[in-house]
C-alpha cells in the first residue's frame, strides 16, 4: 500500500452545495384545493368513489384501490391528535419554540400537519378543537403558508 | 482461484416472467401533474390493458432517476403512494440513465425469484422542476472536486464522445443526423411524442451549436412524464392473454468511474451487458435473430453507438445500416420505431416508455400505427447511463 | 378475460396536463419555489488530497499498480483492474495529447456563453496510454483543434494556486 | 384477499435453494472519517469482505448491489461513483435507493433467480460530508403540503409520531429514555461505537426536552462506515467456507409517503416482519428469535419497532424493557452492538450495521459482547424520516 498522510494538516475537504432550485406545481388535486383556498378561503378533500374513505390533503385517485376520487368541501376544523414543542432550527441551533401538531380533520380520514397558534405549549392537550387562521385574502398565493396557524376553537 | 471453478451459472429461475401490459402518460417539457399523480395516471392504463385489477400486484418496482430533477430527496419514498407502493413491498432501482431498462429488469427478478406472482414497474420523472434549467441538475453528476470545479454542462461528455467516435470510424456528421431525422419522423405516429416532426439532415446540421458537434437537433428535449409496465408469472400470463410477450434474457454492467481514462468509441458496457443478456436468450447471431431494436437514443450518435455495443452492427457500420433504410420501420432491422427519446421525448427514467414498453407493444402486435412492417419474434431493448458507464439490455419474444 | 391480438393499440390515449412556462409565470396554476440550502463538504482521501497538494506546488502525480504495470492519473488507493492496494506514486509531465474535444457554446445552465470554450480529454505525458484527464483547452481557434494535438498546462501563478484542479488555467498547444 | 394469496405465494417458495453470508467487512463507525474518502471506505470494507469470504471480486462475483440516496452523498447520481472501489468495473452492478437490508433482499432475489451466484452487498454512510443534514431531511418532505411549515428541524416528525405513540400504547417518557440508558451501556462493549458512554435514566431524564417529549439523548447522532456482505447461493456457500450463516428470509414493506395515511406505529417493520418470518418460516417470533438487532435511531422507535417485529406484545414492551428482559444477559437481547444511539445514525448503512451485528453474534466473533447459544437473529431497519418503509432480515445458522 502506498505511504498513506499522516499529517492532518496535508488532508483536505473540498466544499460544495446543491446550487439548483425548484418549481413544484401543486398538480391536479392540489391546484384545485389551493385555488379554492386562495379565493374562497375554503377547504376540499377527496372522497374515494370505490372505498368512501375522504383523504385530506386531497388526491385525485385513492391510494389503497387506485380508483378516482371526487372532491368534498370539509370545514377545515379539526383536533389535534399528537404535538410537539420544538426547539431547534434546521442549523441545530436554539430556537424560539413553535409548536407542531397533527391534527385529524373533520369530515375525513385525513390528517394535516401544522403549527399551532394563540396557545400556550402547556395548555394544549389531545383531542383539542382546532380552527385555521388564514392569511388575509389579497395576501394569499395559493400555497399551504396561506394557513397561517391552527388556533384553538 | 477454485471458485471459479465450482460456480455454473445456469439461470436457474424459479419460473419464467411475462409482460402482459404497459402504459404511459403523455411527456411534455412540462405538466401539471405532481409526479405522484403521473405515475397513476401510467399505471392505470396498464393495469386496463392487462385487464388485472389493483388488489392483485404484489410488489413494485419503482425507477426514477435523479433526486436533483424532481427536486426530493428520497424521491422513491415520495412517489411511493401515487405509484400502487402503498401497503406493499416497494422498492426503487436507480443506474442513472440505464434505469428506464433496468426498472424491468428489477421486475424480472421480483417475478423470477419466486417471490411475486404480478409485479408493478413503474418509472417517472418530472424534470421541469428543476431551475434555473433541467440540464443544471447534470452538474451535480460530475466528481464534485475533479470536474465539477470547470463548470462542465452535461452536453460535454457526449460531445466528447462523439467526437471521438466520429473520429475512430471517420464518420461524417450528415450520417449521424440521419438517425435525428428517421427517429423525430418515426414518432409522428405517437400519440404521447414531445418533439415530433419531418425534419431534413441540413436542419440538423443547420441548428443551433451547444458543444460541437452536438448541435440542438442531436438532442433529445428534458420532458416529464411516467410509464408503467405488468410483470406477470406464467399461470397468470395464461390467465389474462393467449399472447403475453416472454423476457428471455437480461443484462446489465456498470463501466469504471474514470470514463476520462478509457477510450470513448465503443461502448464496452453495453456490449457486456448484451452478452449477458444474449447467454441467457441463446442468441448467438444478434443481427439475424432480433428482428425489431430499441436502443438508447438520447443524442443520434448514440443510436448508432449502441447498435454496436448491442451486436446489431458491425463497429463503425451502424451508420451505414441507417443509410441504406435498413432501420426505418420498414425495413429489416428497425431501430427505434417508437421515435425514440429524439422523438417522442426523454424523461430519463420514463423512456422505459418507448423503450421496454414499445417493445412489448411490438411484439404483442399491439403497437398500431407504429407497428413494423415484418413479422416480428424477437425483440431487444437497451437503456445506457451514469457517465457513459452503465449498459442495460433486456430481450423479448413473443415465443416462449 | 383474454385480450386477443390486434384488437387493441397502446397508448390508447395521450394522458396529462401539459403546461407552458407563461402559465407559471402569470400564475395561472398555484406552484411552490424552494431554494433549500444543501451544503456538503466532501473528504477529498488519501489519493485525492495527495493529487491536489501536488497541483498546489505546480506538478501532476499519478500511481503505478506492480500487478498490471499501469499508470494512472487521477491516482487512486487501488487498481480497479487487478483490485490490489496501489503501492507507488509517480510523477507525471504536465504535457499530453488531446483525445477527444468539444467546443461549448452553453454553460452548466444551458444558458449561452460569450465566447465558446473548448473542453478536452487530454492524456497526460508519463502515464499509461488513454490515461486522461478532462480540462479546457485555450491560446487556440476552435478550428485549430484537432485529435492527437500535443499539449501542456498553463499553471497559475504559484501565490494564486489553492491546490484544486484550476490551478491549472487552461492547455495550450505545444508549438511546432 | 391479498394475504391470502401471500400464504399461498410463500408455501410455493419454502424448501428450495437457500443463500447464505459467506463474507461480511466493515470499516469504522466513527463519528467523522477526515482521513478516507467515501470511496476509500467502501474499498476497505470491501476488500476486508473479500478476504473474508475468499473470493477474488474480479472472476468470482456476479452481482454488485450498492444501497444509497444521491443527496445523502451530495452527487445527483451516485452510481456513477460504484464500481471501481468494489471490484466492479464492466461487471452487473447497480444502485438500490434504499437501506442495505433492502440490498440483501435485491441480493437474495438475484440469486434465487439464477442471475447470480454470488453477490456483493455494500452500504457506507458519510454522514460527516453532509453540513446541513436538517435541510437534507427537509428536501425528502412533500414540497408543497408539508416542508415549509415552520422553521424547526424535521426532528420534529418522530417527535410528533412518538407523541402519537406514547398516548396509543401507554408508554412513559422513563421507558422510552430506559432504551437509551441500555444501548449506550451496551455499546461500551463495542469497540466500534462511538457513542458508548456509561450512563444512567437520570442522566437522560435531565438532558434537554428538544422536541417536548423528545430530549436529546434519544436521538442518535451520525457516524460513518461502511458495511460489505457477500451472499452466495448455498450450492456455493458449502463449497466456500465450513460456517455458511444463511439468510433465512428477509423482507421489506412501504406504508405509505402520506402523513395522513400513516399508521406512526410502525406498521411498516410488521410487514415486512410478517413477510420475512413466514419465507423462513417462523410462526412463534418471540419464542424462535434468540436476538434482534433494531432501528433505534431515535429511542422511542425501538420499542415500536420490537413490538412491531412480534418479540413482545404491545401493551408489555415497555415494562419487559424496564424489566431487563432486552438486556444483554435479558432472554431475549435487542441492540447488544449499542444500537444506532451508541453507534450512530450510519443512514443508509444502518441495516448493514445490524445485519453484521448479528452474523458476528451468530459466528460467536462478537468479542466481549458475544451471546451465548444463540441460533436466530433479526436485523430490521427504517428508511429514517420522513418516510413509513423499511426491511427486515431473519438470519440464522
Amino acid at each position: 500500500m502506498i505511504e498513506k498522510i499522516v499529517d492532518p494538516k496535508e488532508l483536505r475537504h473540498w466544499d460544495g452545495r446543491i446550487e439548483l432550485y425548484w418549481v413544484y406545481t401543486s398538480g391536479a388535486a392540489g391546484d384545485a384545493f389551493f385555488k379554492k383556498l386562495k379565493e374562497e378561503g375554503k377547504f376540499i378533500a377527496a372522497k374515494c368513489k370505490k372505498c368512501g374513505k375522504v383523504y385530506f390533503p386531497p388526491r385525485i385517485y385513492c391510494e389503497f384501490d387506485f380508483s378516482e376520487t371526487e372532491f368534498v368541501e370539509i370545514s377545515g376544523e379539526g383536533k389535534v391528535i399528537a404535538f410537539t414543542v420544538a426547539k431547534l432550527d434546521v442549523y441545530e441551533n436554539p430556537m424560539d419554540p413553535e409548536i407542531y401538531a397533527v391534527i385529524e380533520l373533520d369530515g375525513t380520514d385525513g390528517r394535516i400537519i401544522h403549527l399551532l397558534g394563540e396557545v400556550k405549549p402547556e395548555d394544549i392537550y389531545i383531542g383539542m378543537r382546532v380552527k385555521p387562521v388564514l392569511k388575509k385574502k389579497e395576501e394569499r398565493e395559493g400555497r399551504i403558508s396561506d394557513i397561517l396557524y391552527y388556533k384553538p376553537v | 482461484m477454485e471458485v471459479e471453478k465450482i460456480k455454473g451459472l445456469k439461470f436457474h429461475k424459479k419460473q419464467d416472467v411475462a409482460i402482459v401490459g404497459a402504459g404511459m402518460t403523455t411527456w411534455k417539457r412540462r405538466l401539471n401533474e405532481t409526479g405522484k399523480e403521473l405515475s397513476y395516471l401510467a399505471i392505470k392504463q396498464a393495469l386496463e390493458e392487462a385487464g388485472i385489477s389493483f388488489d392483485e400486484i404484489e410488489m413494485v418496482v419503482m425507477g426514477s432517476a435523479p433526486d436533483t430533477f424532481d427536486g426530493l430527496h428520497m424521491k422513491g419514498e415520495y412517489l411511493l403512494d401515487g405509484s400502487g407502493g402503498s401497503d406493499r413491498p416497494y422498492m426503487r432501482v436507480f443506474v442513472g440513465g440505464g434505469t428506464g431498462v433496468f426498472a424491468p429488469i428489477a421486475g424480472y427478478w421480483h417475478v423470477a425469484s419466486g417471490l411475486a406472482d404480478v409485479c408493478l414497474v413503474v418509472c417517472e420523472e418530472k424534470m421541469s422542476s428543476s431551475h434555473p434549467h433541467p440540464q443544471s441538475a447534470f452538474k451535480y453528476i460530475w466528481d464534485p472536486i475533479l470536474e465539477r470545479p470547470l463548470n462542465p454542462n452535461l452536453i460535454w461528455i457526449f460531445a466528447l464522445e462523439m467526437r471521438r467516435y466520429m473520429h475512430v470510424h471517420n464518420i461524417k456528421h450528415e450520417d449521424i443526423a440521419l438517425v435525428s431525422v428517421k427517429n423525430k419522423a418515426n414518432a409522428l405516429d405517437h400519440p404521447c411524442a414531445q418533439v415530433a416532426e419531418k425534419i431534413t439532415v441540413e436542419d440538423v446540421l443547420n441548428s443551433e451549436p451547444m458543444a460541437l458537434p452536438v448541435r440542438r437537433l442531436d438532442v433529445s428535449p428534458p420532458s416529464d412524464g411516467a410509464a408503467a409496465l405488468i410483470m406477470v408469472a406464467p399461470h397468470i400470463a395464461r390467465r389474462l392473454t393467449d399472447n403475453p410477450v416472454w423476457v428471455t434474457g437480461v443484462g446489465w454492467a456498470l463501466d469504471t468511474t474514470m470514463w476520462m481514462n478509457r477510450d470513448l468509441y465503443f461502448p464496452r458496457y453495453v456490449a457486456e451487458a448484451a452478452k449477458m443478456a444474449y447467454r441467457m436468450a441463446h442468441i448467438t447471431d444478434p443481427r439475424k435473430e432480433i428482428d425489431v431494436a430499441e436502443p438508447y437514443d438520447p443524442f443520434d450518435y448514440k443510436e448508432l453507438h449502441h447498435m454496436e455495443g448491442l451486436g446489431l452492427a458491425k463497429k463503425g457500420e451502424a451508420p451505414i445500416l441507417t443509410r441504406e433504410g435498413v432501420t426505418a420501420r420498414d425495413g429489416d432491422l428497425p431501430v427505434c420505431p417508437s421515435g425514440g427519446l429524439l422523438g417522442v421525448g426523454n424523461p430519463i427514467a420514463a423512456t422505459m416508455g418507448v423503450k421496454a414498453c414499445e417493445i412489448y407493444w411490438q411484439l404483442a402486435y399491439r403497437a398500431g400505427k407504429r407497428q413494423v412492417a415484418k413479422e416480428v419474434t424477437t425483440g431487444v431493448c437497451q437503456a445506457w447511463g451514469d457517465l457513459m458507464q452503465v449498459g442495460t439490455v433486456m430481450v423479448m419474444s413473443n415465443k416462449r | 378475460m383474454s385480450v386477443g391480438k390486434k384488437d387493441i393499440t397502446c397508448p390508447t390515449s395521450a394522458l396529462g396536463t401539459p403546461l407552458k412556462d407563461e402559465d407559471i409565470k402569470k400564475g395561472r396554476v398555484t406552484y411552490v419555489e424552494d431554494h433549500p440550502d444543501i451544503r456538503y463538504s466532501w473528504t477529498a482521501g488519501q489519493a485525492i488530497s495527495r493529487f491536489l497538494n501536488e497541483l498546489k506546488r505546480g506538478r501532476i502525480i499519478g500511481v503505478k499498480c506492480n500487478e498490471c504495470g499501469r499508470i494512472m492519473v487521477p491516482p487512486r488507493l487501488y487498481c480497479e483492474l487487478c483490485y490490489k492496494p496501489i503501492n507507488e506514486w509517480v510523477y507525471l509531465k504536465d504535457t499530453g495529447t488531446v483525445q477527444t474535444f468539444s467546443i461549448s457554446y452553453i454553460d452548466p445552465d444551458a444558458r449561452p456563453l460569450p465566447e465558446p470554450i473548448i473542453v478536452a480529454v487530454i492524456a497526460i505525458d508519463g502515464a499509461s496510454p488513454n490515461m486522461g484527464i478532462m480540462h479546457i483547452l485555450g491560446e487556440v481557434k476552435p478550428e485549430d483543434v484537432y485529435i492527437g494535438m500535443k499539449v501542456k498546462a498553463v499553471w497559475k501563478p504559484e501565490n494564486e494556486r489553492e491546490g484544486a484542479i484550476t490551478d491549472i488555467k487552461y492547455w495550450k498547444p505545444i508549438e511546432g | 384477499m391479498k394475504s391470502l394469496k401471500y400464504l399461498l405465494l410463500i408455501a410455493k417458495v419454502g424448501g428450495e435453494m437457500r443463500v447464505a453470508v459467506v463474507g461480511v467487512g466493515y470499516s469504522g463507525f466513527n463519528a467523522n472519517t477526515p482521513d478516507l474518502s467515501w470511496k476509500e471506505i467502501m474499498y476497505e470494507a470491501a476488500s476486508r469482505a473479500y478476504v473474508d469470504a475468499g473470493i477474488n471480486p474480479r472472476k468470482d462475483v456476479d452481482s454488485f448491489v450498492t444501497c444509497a440516496e444521491d443527496i445523502y452523498e451530495g452527487f445527483a447520481i451516485f452510481d456513477e461513483f460504484v464500481p471501481d472501489q468494489l471490484g466492479a468495473v464492466v461487471k452487473p452492478t447497480c444502485t438500490i435507493s434504499a437501506d442495505f437490508l433492502y440490498g440483501v433482499a435485491t441480493a437474495y432475489m438475484q440469486i434465487k433467480s439464477g442471475l447470480a451466484d454470488i453477490a456483493v452487498v455494500e452500504a457506507h454512510s458519510k454522514a460527516s460530508d453532509i453540513q446541513t443534514f436538517g435541510e437534507v431531511i427537509k428536501f425528502a418532505m412533500d414540497p408543497i403540503w408539508l416542508r415549509r411549515i415552520g422553521t424547526a428541524h424535521p426532528y420534529y416528525i418522530a417527535a410528533l409520531e412518538m407523541s402519537y405513540y406514547m398516548q396509543k400504547c401507554c408508554v412513559t417518557e422513563e421507558q422510552i429514555a430506559q432504551v437509551v440508558v441500555k444501548n449506550k451501556n451496551n455499546a461500551m462493549l463495542n469497540p466500534s461505537a462511538p457513542y458508548g458512554e456509561k450512563i444512567k435514566l437520570e442522566d437522560v431524564m435531565s438532558s434537554p426536552k428538544l422536541f417536548d417529549p423528545m430530549k436529546k439523548l434519544e436521538i442518535a447522532q451520525r457516524s460513518d462506515g461502511c458495511v460489505v456482505f457477500v451472499l452466495a447461493s448455498e450450492e456455493i456457500a458449502r463449497e466456500i467456507t465450513d460456517s455458511p450463516i444463511w439468510v433465512k428470509g428477509v423482507g421489506w414493506w412501504s406504508e405509505t409517503s402520506n402523513y395522513d395515511t400513516m399508521s406512526f406505529m410502525g406498521m411498516y417493520a410488521h410487514k415486512a416482519a410478517k413477510m420475512a418470518y413466514k419465507l423462513a418460516g417462523i410462526t412463534n417470533p418471540a419464542r424462535e428469535v434468540h436476538f434482534a438487532e433494531v432501528d433505534d435511531r431515535f429511542a422511542f422507535k425501538e420499542l415500536q419497532h420490537i413490538e412491531a417485529l412480534q418479540l413482545a406484545k404491545r401493551f408489555e414492551t415497555a415494562t419487559l424493557l424496564e424489566e431487563g428482559y432486552f438486556d444483554r444477559n435479558g432472554a431475549l437481547p435487542v441492540n447488544v452492538s449499542g444500537g444506532n444511539l451508541g453507534i450512530g445514525n450510519l443512514l443508509e448503512c444502518t441495516g448493514g450495521q445490524k445485519a453484521l451485528e448479528v452474523v458476528l453474534q451468530l459466528r460467536g466473533e462478537a468479542g466481549k459482547r458475544q451471546l451465548k447459544d444463540v441460533e436466530i437473529g433479526v436485523a430490521q431497519a427504517w428508511r429514517y424520516l420522513p418516510t413509513a418503509s423499511g426491511a427486515v432480515a431473519v438470519v440464522g445458522i
